[in-house]
Order: structure tokens, then C-alpha cells, then sequence
């Protein structure tokens, strides 16, 4: 019942937001993502390292708010060690999950983070001239405002 | 961790004197101001008390233009819905705001216009500035109210308000104004602005939450927005929130007293902190008027990165300030505010708004300039368009 | 002189532990629960306790029902203009209400009947209650809202307001209730009366003036009252008022913990003072219903006296009661629920309101008792009325 | 300034409101006045003793509220001792000014007190089929409901 008035991140988010993990650019990346828009305030860039079917890196940067700084760093914890398969898995309602929550108002953060995840794969699997099998959603809020639209008038 | 509070434009701790003039009005002093034995008697009293000391910070002639609402919010509603349906059928139905007003102004206006009302937005400049040739031109036939606020809570800019009461005067048209951020913290007085409404609210003045005040001149008439008891002579209903009122009185009474000394502190700690930023800083813009703003609000657009992230950032190491207005901070649209002075949306998305309050210190300050760079740096290390730029600049294209 | 005071259905004094609570939100935590920094958190864990001990109170399933308002008067607005405004056009233009409702209801209807609304005034018997076949008749396809306060403010008389409850959600048609004067004093469930909409106030159950709430059950869509900011999750705009929003919650914990042993100690303090004030005094009437009234209220008829002569003299004595409600103690309208449940108007003139609190004792009853009899006698003593009723009762003509 | 939203009384009229001054009846009254209307919460009856053209005693009974009571205590005092032409001088206004004023919303009470001194007065010239010079001022409002139609809505 509480959260529904919650607008707050849990300690989990606050510690990813504050040290986020695997901030940066791979060099000579296997796939990158690039998704959000700066018009919203969110941009997430995200790049991966696949060495025989594995993810053995994971970096990011991020121009956006502290959900999307902590959803940057949780996505790239989980997925490193993973097959792309095996990555392919990750939502944003596994991510928001492994952050204990996010508030209502900042669910579609988690979702920019699937969406880099799975345009990243969907790089790789082009850069190898491969059929992608990838699904990329789509945020369900065309515009940037999704605050309003949810809640009562 | 200490703690800097630096968003009073959002709210400010109660005064301790405002605090203990309202405390006797909980338990010893707790009567119905309507009530006719002794305890009615004893909150009437405070009331009227209360009542000549904003009409006295405002220069209303009478305490009778004073009427005591929940807060800023209900004020503009009650002007604004309060003109539009008194007038409606008869003279018209035309309203004009500035595309700067707080929400409770613009959104109000909004919901009229749902309902068959015609609003009018104006231009403004960017600094935030509106433009009397525009407003000359946009007054019509059916013009019936122009809502214009004094200050802005975003930017700090002040509006050339006497010019457009001189206007709405001429013409015949009733000028309401959101004053909430400009009363008690510079020199305001209704005949000069020439203002028939006008609103105001404790709480940016260290006064209590949920009170706030609708000045109304002697002879306009206008729809009451809570029906009930006779209250306040008629305009607006419901027991009276004597604490609060009490509170808004000394609150009014203090700001009064000591507004020249606070306009002096707070103008001499937000230009050094705005030379210190500037300094420090870049690819940093100041938004809202260099020289006619409030004294105490600055606000800037820290490129590449964005305003949540920043204040979370700054939140972790003491620093209180806000993005934009407090009210849409829950909200994910960029400010309208800085979206009408032209600011791009991805710039907007990365402002933040500083503003100060009496008890701020310079050592504070100094804290601020120590901290702010490190903490945009660190945010701007993270941000994809940052390393755009920086490699554009490596490879000699800016 | 020690002061009895016995007008609590006019207002309350806060209790020590609900001003102990509130305390600490004027100077510490004073954030504006918008902000996302740690000042900003605070206050909104506190609104987030406050909503849940209300929503307890009731009886609500969700505390996203509940939104904080300014007080029964606004809570009352919003309800019956929200629904209004929100149906208009659509279903239909029609609203019931009892002829007993507080001047919050009846004059809001009123305001909406000039602006093109129909509203229907059920019947009361004698004692205020009315009558569930009358309703029924009432109802027409265009009725939007049926709104029946739970107990009177100056009778105490209870509804059935469940059996209205059955009625409206039958024809599928909204039930709002003013509950201002029940909610605290008595049990009391939305889902056991099938209401929609519940108004309460604060400082009637020794919480804060200016502070009240409105129940609104999920699903249900009304237009808002007070448009703004993204506040009460788009329901109601304005700064949250902290300290008497964890003032509302915390006296809504007491309310329902300490109400079995209200409900006894105030039934047996009236009780006694009915019994005394029936056998010391001549010509006087109990108004309101005997059994189904509210445990802390009493309304006598002393005839041949006026209330305001009345209610002064006890006030000398140190005794504060009230003629009638509170709110039109300052006009010299005769009241419209003493009207409604047919006393004539010279004896309702002569009511006077007694309503009892917590912290009234058997010792204080007493002193009434001593008291009354001989103020009484002094007005009746120089009443025209009574001397001309002495002098036919002498020449044996009653 | 302050009195506009004032409701209370004056000291000087809680006096009268206490201890009212000729209270009663005179049994072989000159004239008596019998104003105001009970549905309206007020009635006024005042008694005149004339003699050789001097008012030398005057009591009243009064239904109504603390103002009506002090305005009725107030007007018999002054009335002691004059002739009957120099109390036909007496009006609301002097009455009030007496007291020290009233509340706006008590004003009409001060109406009745005038009205009921000349009511006995006119009714003192017709006992004796003399012309009366009389004339009873009007209450300027015809309901009793008086408050609301003073005010803003
Ligand atoms: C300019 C302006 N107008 C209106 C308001 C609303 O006032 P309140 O919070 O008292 O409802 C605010 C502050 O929130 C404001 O800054
Ligand atoms: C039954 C009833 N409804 C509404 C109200 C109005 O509440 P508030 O005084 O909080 O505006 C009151 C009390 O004044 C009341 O007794
Ligand atoms: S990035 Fe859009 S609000 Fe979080
Ligand atoms: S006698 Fe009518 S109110 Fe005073």
C-alpha cells in the first residue's frame, strides 16, 4: 500500500546511483546501444563484449536521472559472465526486481535500460551479418511525459 | 551531515517567533473564531490581529481586502475561477496569463478553458520577461481578467507589473497576481502595482504550511470557491485555521521588519555564489534575469547531464536544491517555464534552481563552490553526450 | 473563572500528543514533501503514515482513497461540485441532499442551482431523520449525487445511512456524506455505509483547524476543486500542509482508540445533564433525536428566551455552549435545521447547543446544573413572552 | 478599521447586558411600545410614566439578544427625566453612541429600542386623543434574516 505514494529509491538504487558499476566506453565493443532521447532527458549508451557466446564485458554511460544511472549499472552487473541467450532474459521488470523497486513514476527507466540491452545485442548479432532474434520493446508512453497519463485527474 | 537548505522557493522552516505566536492557539486558545462566548472571542481577536499585518506588508488600504485561504494554490484558484464565473455570461469569457505562471495559475486556466473559457498566452523574452506591446495587442472585447505573476519561483525574474496594472486599468480589466514569491521578500505594494487580486502563501515566508491569503480591492466582486458559512464576510468558507492565521500574521509583520537586511544578505551571497559557478564551471547558463530577480534565486543549466541526477548527487553531500519547481519535480516534463524563456529540452532537463534563505551563511556558500564542480564533473564523466562533445572538441570540430 | 467548555461540535482544543506530533514538522522537518531531497522525503513518509491512520479511522480499503484538504468545507466542495462538474453534460444535472446538511453542503448546492443544477431537499421528522420512501421518490433518471450527512451538527441526530447507501448503489447513482461530526465520535465504515465520498475535518476530533480530508473510493472520477501542482496524485493541488496532515493522522489513531471509552464516559455525562436540566427547568424542549444521536451532544428549546441572551449569560458564568451551528452564530437566521424538523421560529431562537468532550467531567455537569436553572429565569424574568404566558396561566386560561 | 470584522461587544453593553437598568412593568403606564416580532428573535416592550410632560419613569420587557437587552436597559436611562419632546430627540444612533457602539450586524437592534420609545410615546398622545407628532422609523430591513444582504458573497 505504502508505495503507491512512494516516490522514493530504495537503498539498492541509491548505492548503484552513487557507485555505479561499470561506467564507460569498450573500446572495440561486439555491440553497442544507443536508445532515449535527450529531448526526455534520458539517453543510454550501452556496450558489450561477447567472446564465444558469452558477455565477458558490459559498460555504459548515461545522460539521465538517478533510476536510469541505477538501472545503467544493474543491467551491466547482470549481464557480464551471461550468454547472449541467456542475456536475451533480462526485462526491466528483472532489473527493477534486483534494484528492490523503483517508484511508479520511474518504471519506464527500466525499460530504456532493456531497450539498450537489446539494441546492443541486436548490434552484435548484425555486426555478424546474423538474423536477429532480438525483440526490442517498445516504451509503452510515446511522449515524455508519463507522469500524468498513469494517474487520476 | 550538516545539511544546507537551499530551496527555500519550495518552502521554508517556520519562524521560531512565527512558531510561538501560533502555539497558544493549539491547546489554551483553541476556540471556533464563530463562536460567541469567550473562547470565539479570544480567536477572533488573534484574527483581526493577524488580518492588519499582511494587509500592512502588502499596503492594502483596508484589512477588509484580506481574506484568508489554505495557500497559494487556493488563492490563484479563487481569483482566477472566481473572476471567470462571476463574469462569465456577462462581460466575457477572454482571459490572458503569462506562459510563466506557476501551475496553479496555468492549470487553472486550463480547466476553464475545458470548460468554454478563451486563454490567452503571452510572449515572454528569455529572460523570462513578458512584452506590453503583446499584451496591448492580445486584450480583446471579452477580455475579462489578466493574471500576471509578480516573481517567478523557477528563474527569479520579476515582471514590470506596475506597466501592465497601468494597462488593465485603462482598459477596464482585472489584474490578478501570483505574488507568493515576491511578497516579503522585496518591496510590494497593491496601489502601486495596481493589482485587484492578488495572491499569497505562508509557507515561502516562514510562515506554515497550508495558509496563504487573496488580497482582493474594495469593490470587486467576485464568485466565492468554497461555499458554506459565513465566513470571512462571505468569501470563502470553513472554520478558520486560526494557528495558521496567527502564523501568516507574525510571519508578515517579520518579513516586513526585516526585508531590507535579508534583501542585502541574500543579494551579496547569491552573486558571489553565481560569480564562483560561473568561475568553476562549464558549458553552464544562467537562466531568468541577471538584475531584475529575486534576491535570493538563482538558476542554472549545467549542460550534458541531467537536473534529478545532479540534486540526488548534491543531496548525498548536504546540498538541498531543487530542479525547477517543486511541483513537477515528481513529474518527468521539462519546465514550461524554461521551455517559454527558449531554453532546448535537453538543456532544460539539466537546471537547477538555488535559492536562498536568511539563514543561510557565506561559509555555506563557500561549501557549495567546493563541492558543486566535483559533483557536475562526476555526472558529466558518465554522460554519453558530454563524450560527444568533448571528442568533437578533441578532433578540432568547435 | 474556570472556563467549562462545552461546544466541542464547534471545535476542539488539539490533543497533547497530537500537537507533540506536529511539533517537530514546523522547524526540523519542515521539507515541502515535493522535494526530492532528504527535507522532501521526510515530510512525505510522514503524509504516507498520516494517509494510512485516516484511511484506518474509516474503514478504507486503500489510502490512495484518501486526499487531504483544507477542512470539512472544502472537502465538502470538492465532493459535491467535483461530482457536479464531472457529470454535467453527460448523465444528468440532478442532486438530493437532506434539508438538515451543513451550510458547506446546502449553500454549495445552492451556488450550483443558480449555475443551472436541480436540487432536490428530502423530507426530516421530527426528530431529523428522513424517510427512506421519500428518497426513493426523489430519484430521477437525471440524478448524478444523493449527499446526507452522517449526524447533525447541532441535533446529533444519526442517519440510516446505510439503507441510503443500499438505495443509491441500487439506481447506480454517486452517495457522498458529510461524516465531519461522526467520524471519531462513532463507529463507522465506508464499506458498511456504501458511501462514495466522506468529508471529515480535523480539528472536530482534537486535531488541527484548517486540515481535513476527503474520502474518495476507488473508481470513482470527479473533477478537482483546487487545480495546480502534481499534489494528492493529481487530486487536489497545493503544498501539502505537513504538520496538520500528521496532525489529522495522528488524532484519527487516538480517535480510534480511545472512542469505546468516549462513547461511554460522554453518554452518561449527557445523560445525567438531559435528566437534570428536564426536571430543573419548565418549558423546555430536547431537540434532535432521543436514542439516535451523536454520545456528546444535546439541543434544548428554553422557551421564551433568546439563544444569543442565553448563551452570554452562560458565558459570564463561565459555562460555553453555542445557539445552534457555530457558523451562523453571526447572522440572525433562525436555524435551518431547527426549521427543518418543525419548530417554530421564536422557539427555535431560544435553542442552544451543549456538546461535550473528552475531558469534561462529572463535576462540570453539576455546575451546569446548579447554574442554568437560575440564568434561565433571569431572562425569562424580563421576556415579554413569559410574562404574557404567566399571566393567562394565572387567570387560569391554560 | 478593526471593528469592520469585530462581532462583539462593548463593555459598556455587557454592563447593561448584566445588570439591565428598569426591568419590569409599570402598572398604570402613560403609554407603552410593543415592537418587534418574535419569529424574528426579538420583541420590545417599553412603559412610559408622564407627568406634567416629563417622562418620570420608564421600564421595559425584552425577548431578544445581548444587544436588545442593552439597548433597552440604555434607552429607559435616558429617557428619565425628559420631557417628551427632548425624547423624541433620541434615535438608534444616540442610543448606540451610548452604549459605546454595537456590532454592524447588531445594529438593527438599536432600530427596535427607537422604535419602541416611540411607539410608547405615540401611544402616550393617543391615550390622551392628542395629535400625535410621531413618526416610528422603519426598520430598513423587511426580513430578519439582516446579515447576509449587508455582506459580500
Ligand atoms: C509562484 C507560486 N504560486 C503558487 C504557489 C502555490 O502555493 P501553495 O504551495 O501555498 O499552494 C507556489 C508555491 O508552491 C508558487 O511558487
Ligand atoms: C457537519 C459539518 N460539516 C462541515 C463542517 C465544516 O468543517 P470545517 O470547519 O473544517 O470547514 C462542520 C463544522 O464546521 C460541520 O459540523
Ligand atoms: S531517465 Fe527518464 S526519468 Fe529516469
Ligand atoms: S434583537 Fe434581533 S439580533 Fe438583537
Amino acid at each position: 500500500m505504502k508505495s503507491e505514494f512512494q516516490s522514493q529509491y530504495s537503498t539498492k538504487v541509491m548505492e548503484h546511483f552513487m557507485n555505479p558499476q561499470n561506467v564507460g566506453q569498450i573500446e572495440d565493443p561486439s555491440g553497442v546501444g544507443d536508445v532515449g532521447n535527450p529531448t526526455c532527458g534520458d539517453i543510454m549508451r550501452l556496450f558489450i563484449k561477447v567472446e564465444d557466446g558469452v558477455i565477458t564485458d558490459a559498460k555504459f554511460m548515461t545522460f539521465g536521472c538517478g533510476a536510469a544511472i541505477a538501472t545503467s549499472s544493474m543491467v551491466t552487473e547482470m549481464v557480464k559472465g551471461k550468454t547472449v541467450e541467456e542475456a536475451l532474459e533480462i526485462s526491466n521488470r528483472t532489473v527493477t526486481e534486483a534494484l528492490g523497486g523503483l517508484p511508479k513514476v520511474k518504471m519506464h527507466c527500466s525499460v530504456l535500460s532493456e531497450q539498450a540491452l537489446k539494441s546492443a545485442i541486436n548490434d552484435y548479432y548484425e555486426r555478424q551479418d546474423k538474423p536477429s532474434p532480438v525483440n526490442i520493446p517498445e516504451d509503452e508512453h510515446e511522449q515524455c511525459d508519463l507522469y500524468d497519463s498513469d494517474e487520476e485527474e | 551531515m550538516k545539511r544546507i537548505y537551499l530551496d527555500h522557493n519550495a518552502t521554508t522552516p517556520v519562524h521560531p517567533e512565527v512558531k510561538a505566536a501560533m502555539l497558544p492557539y493549539y491547546e489554551d486558545l483553541f476556540g471556533n473564531a464563530s463562536s460567541v462566548h469567550s473562547y470565539g472571542r479570544e480567536a477572533r481577536e488573534a484574527i483581526d490581529v493577524a488580518r492588519e499585518q499582511v494587509a500592512e506588508l502588502i499596503g492594502a488600504s483596508s484589512p477588509t481586502e484580506i481574506i484568508f485561504t489554505s495557500g497559494g494554490t487556493e488563492s490563484d484558484n479563487h481569483a482566477i475561477k472566481g473572476t471567470a464565473l462571476s463574469k462569465a455570461d456577462k462581460k466575457g469569457n477572454h482571459i490572458i496569463i503569462s506562459p510563466i505562471e506557476h501551475h496553479a495559475v496555468e492549470n487553472t486556466c486550463e480547466y476553464l478553458e475545458k470548460r468554454g473559457f478563451e486563454v490567452t498566452h503571452l510572449q515572454v523574452d528569455k529572460y523570462g520577461i513578458i512584452d506590453l506591446q503583446n499584451l496591448e495587442d492580445a486584450i480583446k472585447d471579452t477580455t475579462i481578467l489578466i493574471s500576471v505573476m509578480h516573481a517567478n519561483n523557477e528563474v527569479g525574474t520579476i515582471q514590470p507589473l506596475a506597466e501592465v496594472g497601468k494597462i488593465a486599468k485603462e482598459r477596464g480589466i482585472l489584474l490578478h497576481t501570483d505574488a507568493v514569491q515576491s511578497v516579503g521578500k522585496i518591496p510590494l505594494n497593491v496601489d502601486e502595482l495596481g493589482v485587484d487580486l492578488l495572491s499569497l502563501s505562508a509557507h515561502k515566508i516562514y510562515g506554515p504550511k497550508g495558509i496563504g491569503a487573496l488580497y482582493i480591492r474594495k469593490g470587486t466582486r467576485i464568485d466565492s470557491l468554497l461555499h458554506g458559512g459565513h465566513h470571512e464576510r462571505n468569501r470563502r468558507a470553513g472554520t478558520e485555521n486560526v494557528p495558521g492565521i496567527v502564523g501568516l500574521g507574525k510571519a508578515s509583520e517579520i518579513a516586513k521588519k526585516e526585508m531590507e537586511a535579508n534583501r542585502e544578505h541574500l543579494w551579496s551571497l547569491t552573486e558571489k555564489l553565481r560569480a564562483g559557478i560561473q568561475e568553476e564551471i562549464e558549458f553552464v547558463r544562467q537562466n531568468g534575469h541577471p538584475e531584475q530577480r529575486l534576491p535570493n534565486t538563482l538558476n542554472f543549466s549545467f549542460e550534458f547531464v541531467e537536473g534529478e541526477a545532479l540534486i540526488l548527487s548534491l543531496d548525498m553531500q548536504g546540498i538541498c536544491v531543487s530542479t525547477g519547481s517543486a511541483c513537477t519535480s515528481g513529474s518527468l516534463e521539462p519546465s514550461h517555464v524554461l521551455a517559454a524563456i527558449g531554453l532546448p529540452p535537453e538543456i532544460a532537463h539539466g537546471s537547477v534552481r538555488i535559492s536562498l534563505g536568511r539563514d543561510n551563511t557565506e561559509e555555506e556558500i563557500n561549501y557549495v563552490l567546493e563541492t558543486l564542480p566535483s559533483v557536475v564533473n562526476r555526472l558529466r564523466a558518465m554522460s554519453p553526450l558530454y563524450a560527444d562533445r568533448m571528442k568533437k572538441r578533441k578532433e578540432g570540430k568547435l
